[in-house]
């Protein structure tokens, strides 16, 4: 087949082995990991700064109100937990159509799930006028008799939500024991072996665990391929449940699955490009892993493309007074600057993927899959607040305006999710070792 | 020396350089009629474990699936019946005028439990079939088995294994292409 | 690649008779039950809740003499009971149309007597305290069959006077839900005494249609938060 | 964000051409248009983003709330503090703890009295209520009444004696001030000057004139500076002695307004609002009829936006179309050029005005000159209006002019020989004529007294400021304008060291009384039964002889007299009076002064919260979005869209208003309806006293209001600058932007298509839909809004806010959209842009059967009871705002941050004990008041009866002076409420959604004269 290689001819188990594991090994990562640590460091910081001001003020240093109600908190929410999809997607549907290009770059990309996730759940949780009342979700037997509303899409986030995690941090997790093992028996004596050796659970690649090893790995990624495409189905409801002109819409849940996955391999670019380049895995993580993911890129684009498209052609064929006003009012109104952007963002610059070369060179690719997170975090502004900021009620109409306290909440988000980052890259095999031996062996599953 | 004393002793370990080499082996042993044997490989490889598979070893393998489903059965029980029972039983509520029973909304909770007692089941199975976690496992005492995780091959035969005969194993063990051949002490 | 030669042998020594993943499993799942069980019982101690713990006051009134002893009726002294949402804390008149002929001189009396000559109120503590959430209707109860004892216990029996059940919401709705059970005739509702009747649970029903109790609405949320 | 927005108006009314009557304006079609015209209608926030961009400031909203501590909540699981419980020493009688008991007095409004009921508990006043027994309220309040509950309780009230900047007590200043007066009388008290408000006390008019009598060479001087100079001066003009008159609109068919604003101004507004909209009813298409209301006015007021016919001209040349009305009348001569249009108009009012004989009224706004309102009064004695529409009686106040008088004193103090200066209340230093520089000369008098609620600007300028009581902490009486008198009895005790008016008289007569002392000792001696002989004019203090005889009786008449608050057979009879025919002729020929066509008006009108500024520290009526600007926590200089478009302006645009060498600065607001070449100033804002809820809140107009152009000026000099002051408006879009919110038709629509509210096509069937019908067998509460009689005024609100404790959250809050009314009054516009037609439109929750913030929260905090309210329960909710987001209405409020006043001592007192208040973080919204239905039912249940029909009246329902709110159980065929929603104009707002509201509204209607209304 005339395709480009998965992995650098000259490789072999070993240097495999000793690629990926000096990076987690090495006594030093090197001034520019360091840097990179204390600079996200400092963001949590900030992050922390920003909860316990709020915790101690309230929402009211939002610019939310009535009737925007919901702000950058749950726009960071959506996007978060869009971003969170990529992962998942790659070590399990992949997994499923036997892509085996996933298998050198499943691992962070998973890693980047499970911390987008814990950015986007937190989110939800800081938002609250009573956070410290966040466990009346929770159905326990309480004093008062009482249940969560069950009927309530912010109930059912909660559950799809948490299991989320809980799943990606479990497939992720039995994924990398071999590969802990191979960290645990590769260590210098001390306490990391000690460390790696109880997180591989004493795995000794026997061939009959290998063989259940792969088989559990199996159902779980079936088990995780309808939860990906439930999760963002379920946070869509949040707005089509609801029955604002703009929110009320049954293509939300295909339409923000496209835009998560979307999103997700946009981020996976923006950290898979410098990471190659910087820890020299080009041998591993070739251009060819950089074309597939522009390639699902684009098509994952034209499909919420495609959505945008629709949302106008209804309200037009639907003639209804308030869709039309609104599709007008988003195009048109306060924040045509944000609707604006989206258009530039996901509808213009994805089409140059249609372009070879912008999909294989990393530069222009990691230009784009920038400019991908700025318009689909973009978007999901856009549908949640310019919707409420009109909608029945001509007298209620109001406007959202970001105060200093919303940036920081967002922007330390992004700090605590690239720090947990460059914990990962320091103390984890950021490749899967066994996986690309497999590559170098040419099994397949 | 009292170290090869019998009943001290594991198995007989061999260390391979490449897989083919380790395939070839185990195609001897077992034509030599040799059945406890095991495989430790840096990567999944296809056949090995099927060819020495015992009994107790196909029910772990075939277990996998049906944890998993129980898992999954349960959890979508404890959604329905949670969700039922809080609307119908426990604090019938008129919400919006909604049903009490509004069992299209009470959908996607029992989904996502369906999913994460299943994966839980799959973990479990994982675990307990494997008999992990085990930290101490014998074939860690023989020499350069740190490799096995690494870029080296390696099999161990048990001294349970009816045809052991550690004269004669050994002596069929250095006939292959194995690098190292040693005693694996418990 | 360079410490690959190096020589782990086993990394961990040993086990014993006793297998660690068992003790794992049992300290992962048992741990945190074993917490939340502690800490339900916690709250719910009467450490916490206070429930029969007598508050102190600053006269040392018994209700056991006062009601048991000298069967002095509710109302003499709750006056608004049945009128009113408050049940009413005898004024310091009251205490004095009595305590000025008996034990005028009674130490423990001084700060009654103080406060009727000064005109400063004297400054009791509650001892059944609902929060600011809450609203409940002495008179709506009274009038409907429901008794003293039910939610303060035997007064008749309190030297002291505390708290008699630690008042939950689940503890309300309890009865809220299906008041049939507690439901008294109207010249029982004082009785300190009363114990429900084998049929109760007929009887209880009857006096519901007699109350004209509407049920419905005894569980809306507006009947107790406003 | 700072750059102005400004209106390419052609391109604006080129839309509106041709959109006319009842056609509400389609902002989606012209959409497309221009950029001007979708900024004019959708109003993109104009307040500044400036505010969003910094964090929060402490100022604004802090002062009524203090940070709140962190995680508050969590107190929560934790244990409860102990609680103290206080009994009474000694129970008063007949009042069980816990229980409301209410009290009949008085509170006065511009100085005369309007009878209430206050609800008090444990000795609190929590609530003020109209009493239906009053004349001046018959049941009903206004804004302002309901919101002076505030006024008692408000931290900012002056609370200690003051010399200078020194704290006294009220020993130090009798020992400095009482030997002062003493020398004054030995002297015969020659300088002695008493400044007081309008006075219709009559113990305290006794006592004043008694004081008089003592100091014979003392004065007299009263200024109020919004006052009823014109209408005196006009009956005197007319009828040759100053009158009160007494307009009858039960009575009248045809009323034509003269720049009036009856509805809220006049002390007999509340009972004009009523009779008004009571002739504004139409139960039944056929046979109920409607009165017809003309409007000449500058300024678009409450008033204004009922008109059937309204034609906004600015204040001066209101004048010129009197007189053309009244030639018509007349039938004299002509000789006034009036444009093609506005001709006609005034033709077709005369006629319509003539053929309703003995059923027309003219009625002259306060702001207009006395011949107008002489000549008002001639037109309607000419069609027979006179003991119909119409009747007089003696002012309860004198007539004479305020601002002579305090020019007199202005004049005195020049002069030197004032020694001592006692200011009885008002804030002369603030409001008094700019020309009389009163701070300045008040400087000139060695003792002055300052006496009054607040420490403001005057208190500072005077050597002793006194502390005033409160009306609800003091005995005292009030006559209605109409001379119905009432005992104002206290409520509560003086909350601080504080004397009345009474009180501190007889301080300075020498003869310290106590207030109750001296109301019942008048009483006893002038009341209707006396149990004194009253003394011989002669003798001063000669003791009076007691008549034992009387006591029992005089005992029974007082304890009736406070119960039913009003003294009986106190109204004053009415006056004959006879107005020849030839007046209007003499009238039009006096000497008219000439109108300049070209120049612009400035107007100063009292603000519609704050009046002339003396509620301006009343946060609650700050917070009120004034009835048709919608500001909140601001006064703007109002214009019309014409002077907007001529001189370039915008919104928040600053003005330069110069007048006689001073300049003030004011923001712009447009507002459509507004007369061209006219700009309006409300009074009382711009305060300087330190430290106070009013401080730096708006521009003060007063240093241009001269003596002798109080109510409006031709001369001013209006130039527009580039600097721009935020504005906080709580509603930036004016228009239905082609919704079907409110519904409107004429009389005669109505008649023809009965069903013209109904909307087949969009309103679901009842039957249509998945979800199974909830029964409620017993009660299903609902409320009917009659659209027609609501005049927009802000009493319900108000009502609402002290009913339900609902927080203040400050000027900063509000801007962000966080105000927290729990019951809002939209206010939309259609019709042609320099004279639309207003719509007022209450909203609050509807209760929706269906409720959409129901489904979605995540913790049944708000959920449906057995008898269809939508419950909100706080103590559940933990503040996902998910169902303020999903209510179609967006009634829904939220504590964005700690708003709530708890743990103020003082502000506790304050608060309903039927109702939580609630904690930062939590939903809150309308509940129907629920706390007073379970009262009811509680009532009902230990009586073994159903609820009665009326025994409940929610808060709003029951201030409404329009009655437009009517509340009960729609499941009684026979309640008040059922038949109103059975009525073919009733409809749901947004039914199409399948809420099914309970909350339903009555369709406005309009009774326009065919003749002109065009097309």
């Amino acid at each position: 087949m005339s395709e480009a290689p998965l992995i650098g001819p000259s490789e072999t188990d070993a240097s495999i082995t000793a690629t990926v594991s000096h990076l987690a090994l090495r006594k030093h990562a090197g001034i520019g990991w360091f840097a990179g640590v204390v600079f996200t460091f400092s963001l949590v910081l900030l992050l922390f700064y920003g909860i316990a001001y709020l915790f101690i003020r309230g929402v009211g240093i939002w610019g939310v109100n009535i009737p925007v109600a919901w702000g950058f908190a749950i726009t960071n929410f959506v996007w978060w937990i869009g971003i969170g999809h990529a992962g998942t997607l790659i070590s399990a549907i992949l997994l499923l159509l036997h892509q085996k290009w996933r298998n050198s770059i499943n691992r962070f990309a998973e890693a980047m799930t499970i911390f987008a996730v814990m950015c986007a759940g937190m989110m939800p949780l800081l938002h609250l006028g009573r956070p410290w009342m966040f466990y009346y979700i929770f159905p326990y037997p309480d004093t008062m008799n009482m249940w969560p509303q069950f009927r309530s899409p912010l109930v059912w986030d909660f559950f799809a939500v948490s299991t989320y995690l809980t799943v990606s941090i479990i497939f992720w997790y039995i994924g990398m024991i071999p590969d802990l093992a191979t960290l645990r028996d590769r260590a210098p004596k001390g306490i990391s072996k000690y460390v790696y050796g109880v997180m591989a659970f004493g795995w000794r690649g026997d061939a009959e665990h290998w063989e259940r090893y792969e088989k559990t790995y199996l159902v779980l990624a079936g088990l995780a391929t309808p939860l990906v495409v439930s999760v963002h189905s379920v946070v869509s409801f949040d707005f089509a449940v609801a029955q604002l002109p703009g929110w009320h819409s049954t293509i939300f849940p295909p339409y923000f699955v496209a835009g998560a996955i979307f999103s997700g391999f946009a981020m996976v670019l923006t950290i898979a490009i410098p990471l190659r380049a910087v820890f020299g895995l080009q041998a591993l993580v070739t251009e060819r892993h950089l074309e597939n993911c522009a390639k699902l890129m684009l098509t994952t684009g034209l499909i919420v493309d495609y959505g945008y498209l629709n949302e106008f052609f209804l309200a037009w064929y639907g003639n209804n007074l308030y869709e039309k006003f609104h599709e007008f009012a988003t195009a048109t109104g306060a924040y045509w600057f944000a609707f604006w952007i989206v258009i530039l963002c996901n509808v213009g610059v994805t089409q140059l993927l249609w372009f070879k070369p912008m999909r294989i060179k990393p530069l222009p690719l990691f230009i784009i899959s920038i400019l991908v997170n700025v318009g689909m975090w973009t978007e999901r502004f856009v549908i949640v607040v310019t919707s409420l900021s009109k909608d029945w009620l001509p007298s209620s109409w109001g406007m959202f305006f970001p105060t200093v306290w919303d940036w920081v909440i967002f922007i330390g988000s992004l700090g605590l999710f690239t720090f947990l980052y460059f914990v990962f890259l320091r103390l984890f095999p950021i490749v899967p070792m066994a996986e690309t031996r497999k590559l170098v062996h040419g099994e397949s599953e | 020396m009292e170290r090869y004393r019998r009943g001290e002793l594991y198995g007989i370990a061999a260390e391979f350089e490449t897989v083919e080499d380790l395939r070839a082996a185990a195609i001897r042993l077992f034509d030599a009629r040799y059945r406890k044997v095991h495989f430790y490989t840096p990567y999944p490889v296809k056949g090995l474990a099927g060819m020495f598979r015992g009994m107790n070893d196909w029910v772990r393998y075939l277990l996998v699936s049906p944890l998993i489903f129980i898992g999954g059965f349960v959890g979508a029980a404890t959604g329905i019946a949670m969700q039922e029972y809080a609307n119908l039983i426990d604090f019938p509520i008129n919400i919006g005028g909604r049903p009490l029973n509004s069992w299209p909304a009470f959908i996607p909770i029992t989904f996502e439990l369906t999913i994460l007692f299943a994966s839980f089941g799959g973990v479990l199975a994982f675990l307990v079939l494997n008999r992990l976690p085990q930290f101490y496992h014998p074939i860690f005492n023989a020499r350069d088995f740190e490799r096995a995780t690494q870029d080296r091959y390696f099999l161990c035969i048990e001294v349970e294994d009816p045809k052991f005969d550690w004269q004669k194993t050994r002596a069929l063990l250095e006939a292959t292409k194995a690098v190292l051949v040693e005693e694996v002490p418990w | 690649m360079c410490n690959a030669q190096i020589d782990v042998a086993q990394l961990f020594s040993r086990p014993g008779s006793i297998n660690i993943n068992i003790l794992l499993a049992i300290f992962l799942i048992g741990g945190p039950v074993l917490t939340l069980l502690l800490l339900w019982v916690v709250y719910n101690s009467p450490w916490r809740t206070l429930q029969g713990k007598p508050i102190p006051q600053p006269v040392p009134f018994s209700h056991e003499h006062h009601v048991a002893g000298l069967g002095i009726d509710c109302r003499y002294c709750h006056t608004s009971v049945e009128t009113s949402s408050f049940a009413g804390i005898p004024p310091v008149h009251t205490c004095m149309s009595c305590h000025s002929q008996v034990w005028r001189n009674a130490t423990v009396l001084a700060p009654v007597r103080e406060s009727y000559i000064s005109g400063i109120p004297l400054h009791w503590t509650r001892v059944t305290d609902l929060p600011q959430f809450v609203f409940f209707n002495h008179s709506a109860h009274v009038n409907h069959g429901v008794g003293c004892s039910t939610c303060h216990g035997r007064i008749d029996r309190m030297q002291m006077t505390s708290k008699a059940v630690y008042m939950q919401m689940r503890w309300c709705t309890n009865c809220h839900g299906d008041p049939a059970r507690f439901l008294r005739p109207p010249d029982q509702v004082m009785n300190m005494a009363w114990i429900p009747p084998p049929n109760q649970h007929a009887a209880g029903q009857k006096l519901i249609g007699d109350y004209h109790i509407d049920t419905t609405h005894l569980m809306d949320c507006v009947t107790c938060h406003r | 964000m700072s750059s102005m927005k400004r209106y390419d108006f052609d391109s604006i009314r080129e839309r509106l051409r041709g959109t006319q009557g009842e056609e509400l304006w389609r902002s989606l079609d012209e959409l497309g248009d221009t950029e001007e015209f979708r900024e004019w209608l959708m109003h993109e926030f104009p307040a500044g983003a400036d505010v969003w961009l910094e964090g929060l400031s402490r100022r604004g909203f802090l002062k009524f709330a203090a940070a709140s501590m962190a995680l508050a909540g969590l107190t929560g699981c934790a244990n409860q503090p102990f609680e103290p419980i206080v009994p009474y020493i000694d129970q008063p009688e007949g009042r069980p703890s816990g229980e409301p008991s209410w009290f009949a007095t008085a509170l006065p409004r511009r100085g005369f009295g309007t009878g209430v009921l206050v609800k008090s508990f444990e000795g609190r006043p929590v609530k003020i209520e109209g009493n239906p027994d009053h004349p001046a309220s018959l049941g009903a309040t206004d804004a302002i009444i309901q919101a002076d509950l505030l006024g008692l309780y408000d931290p900012d009230r002056s609370q200690v004696v003051r010399k200078g900047t020194s704290i006294g007590t009220w020993d130090d200043f009798s020992r400095e001030f009482v030997p002062v007066m003493e020398r004054q009388r030995l002297a015969g008290g020659g300088g002695v000057r008493l400044l007081t408000q309008t006075v219709t006390s009559p113990t305290l008019r006794a006592q004043i004139e008694s004081l008089l009598r003592i100091f014979p060479g003392a004065r007299w001087h009263r200024y109020e500076p919004v006052n009823r100079d014109n209408v005196y001066a006009g009956t005197r003009l007319l009828f040759g002695r100053p009158l009160e008159p007494r307009y009858h609109f039960d009575r009248a068919d045809v009323v034509v307004g003269l720049d009036s604003n009856f509805m809220t101004d006049d002390p007999g507004a509340v009972r004009y609002a009523r009779e008004f909209s009571d002739r504004r009813r139409v139960d039944d298409p056929e046979t109920s009829s409607m009165n017809r209301f003309y409007s000449i006015h500058s300024n678009l007021t409450v008033t204004g936006s009922m008109a059937d016919h309204a034609l906004p001209r600015k204040p001066s040349l209101i004048a010129v179309y009197a007189r053309a009305l009244a030639q018509h009348i007349a039938g004299v001569g002509g000789g006034i050029e009036l444009a093609r249009d506005d001709a006609h108009w005034i033709d077709v009012a005369a006629r319509d005005l003539m053929a309703h004989r003995g059923r027309a009224l003219i009625i002259a706004g306060e702001g207009q000159p006395p011949p107008v309102h002489a000549l008002a009064h001639a037109m309607t004695a000419a069609l027979g209006g006179i003991g119909s529409t119409v009747t007089y009686s003696r002012p309860v106040t004198d007539p004479e002019s305020n601002v002579d008088s305090i020019r007199e004193l202005a004049h005195d103090l020049d002069g030197g020989g004032v020694e001592v200066l006692v200011i009885l209340g008002g804030n002369p230093v603030y409001d008094a004529p700019a020309d009389l520089e009163f701070a300045r000369r008040l400087a000139k008098v060695p003792m002055s007294v300052h006496w009054s609620l607040d420490e403001d600007e005057t208190a500072s300028k005077c050597r002793w400021h006194v502390p005033a009581s409160h009306p609800l902490e003091s005995w005292s009486d009030l006559r209605a304008w109409d001379g119905t008198t009432s005992i104002v009895q206290p409520l509560i005790a003086p909350l601080y060291d504080t004397r009345s008016a009474h009180e501190l008289i007889g301080t300075i007569t020498g003869s310290p009384m106590h207030g109750h002392d001296i109301i019942k000792g008048f009483w006893r001696t002038f009341g209707p039964v006396r149990a004194l002989l009253p003394p011989s004019p002669k003798a001063g203090g000669a003791p009076l002889a007691p008549n034992p005889a009387a006591e029992g009786a005089f005992a029974s008449w007082w304890r009736d007299t406070l119960a039913r608050g009003v003294v009986a057979g106190s109204t004053e009879p009415d006056v004959a009076v006879t107005s020849d025919p030839a007046a209007i002729a003499r009238l039009l020929g006096e000497p008219w002064p000439a109108i300049d066509e070209s120049a612009i008006d400035v107007a100063f009108e009292p603000d519609p919260s704050i009046l002339d500024g003396r509620y301006a520290n009343n946060g609650w009526l700050q917070e009120v979005p004034k009835p048709i600007t919608k500001l909140s926590w601001n006064n703007a200089a109002l214009i019309g869209p014409d002077l907007a478009q001529r001189m370039n302006l915008a919104n928040e645009q600053v003005l330069e208003i110069a007048f006689r060498g001073r300049t003030i600065e004011a923001p712009a607001w447009i507002v459509p309806g507004h007369a061209d070449r006219a700009v309006t100033l409300h009074l009382g804002f711009g305060r300087k006293a330190p430290a106070q809820t009013a401080e730096g809140v708006g521009f003060d107009a007063y240093p241009i209001r001269f003596s002798d152009s109080m109510t409006f000026t031709s001369g001013a000099d209006v130039r527009a600058t580039e600097r721009r002051r935020d504005l906080v408006s709580v509603q930036h879009h004016n228009t239905l932007a082609g919704r079907d919110h409110v519904r409107a038709a004429t009389l005669d629509q109505y008649r023809r298509e009965p069903d013209f509210v109904r909307e087949p096509e969009k309103e679901p069937k009842h039957d249509e839909t998945m979800y199974p019908p909830y029964v409620y067998p017993r009660y299903a509460w609902g409320m009917s809004i009659d659209l027609n009689s609501c005049i927009g005024c802000n009493a319900c609100v108000m009502a609402c806010v002290a009913e339900n404790n609902v927080p203040i959250v400050g000027r900063e809050q509000v801007e962000r959209g966080r105000e927290m009314h729990w019951l809002r009054i939209d206010r939309y516009w259609a019709g042609p842009l320099e004279n639309p037609s207003t719509f007022h439109q209450p909203m609050l929750c509807m209760h929706c059967e269906d409720a959409p913030c129901e489904v979605v929260c995540p913790v049944g905090a708000t959920v449906h009871s057995s008898e269809g309210l939508n419950e909100m329960i706080y103590n559940r909710c933990i503040g996902t705002r998910y169902c303020s987001n999903n209510c179609p209405y967006k009634v829904r409020r939220f504590n964005f941050l700690r708003y709530s006043t708890r743990g103020d001592e003082v502000m506790e007192l304050m608060y309903n004990p039927d109702v939580t208040v609630r904690m930062r973080g939590v939903m809150e919204k309308c509940s129907y008041c629920v706390q007073r239905i379970e009262r009811a039912r509680i009532k009902a249940d230990n009586a073994e009866r159903p609820i009665a029909d009326g025994e409940i009246v929610t808060a709003c329902q029951q201030a409404c002076p329009a009655q437009a709110i009517v509340f009960g159980n729609a499941n009684d065929p026979q309640s008040k409420v059922k038949k109103l929603k059975d009525q073919k104009r009733d409809y749901g707002v947004l039914t199409e959604l399948n809420t099914r509201p309970r909350t339903t509204y009555l369709a406005k209607l309009r009774n326009p004269n065919p003749e002109l209304e065009k097309g």
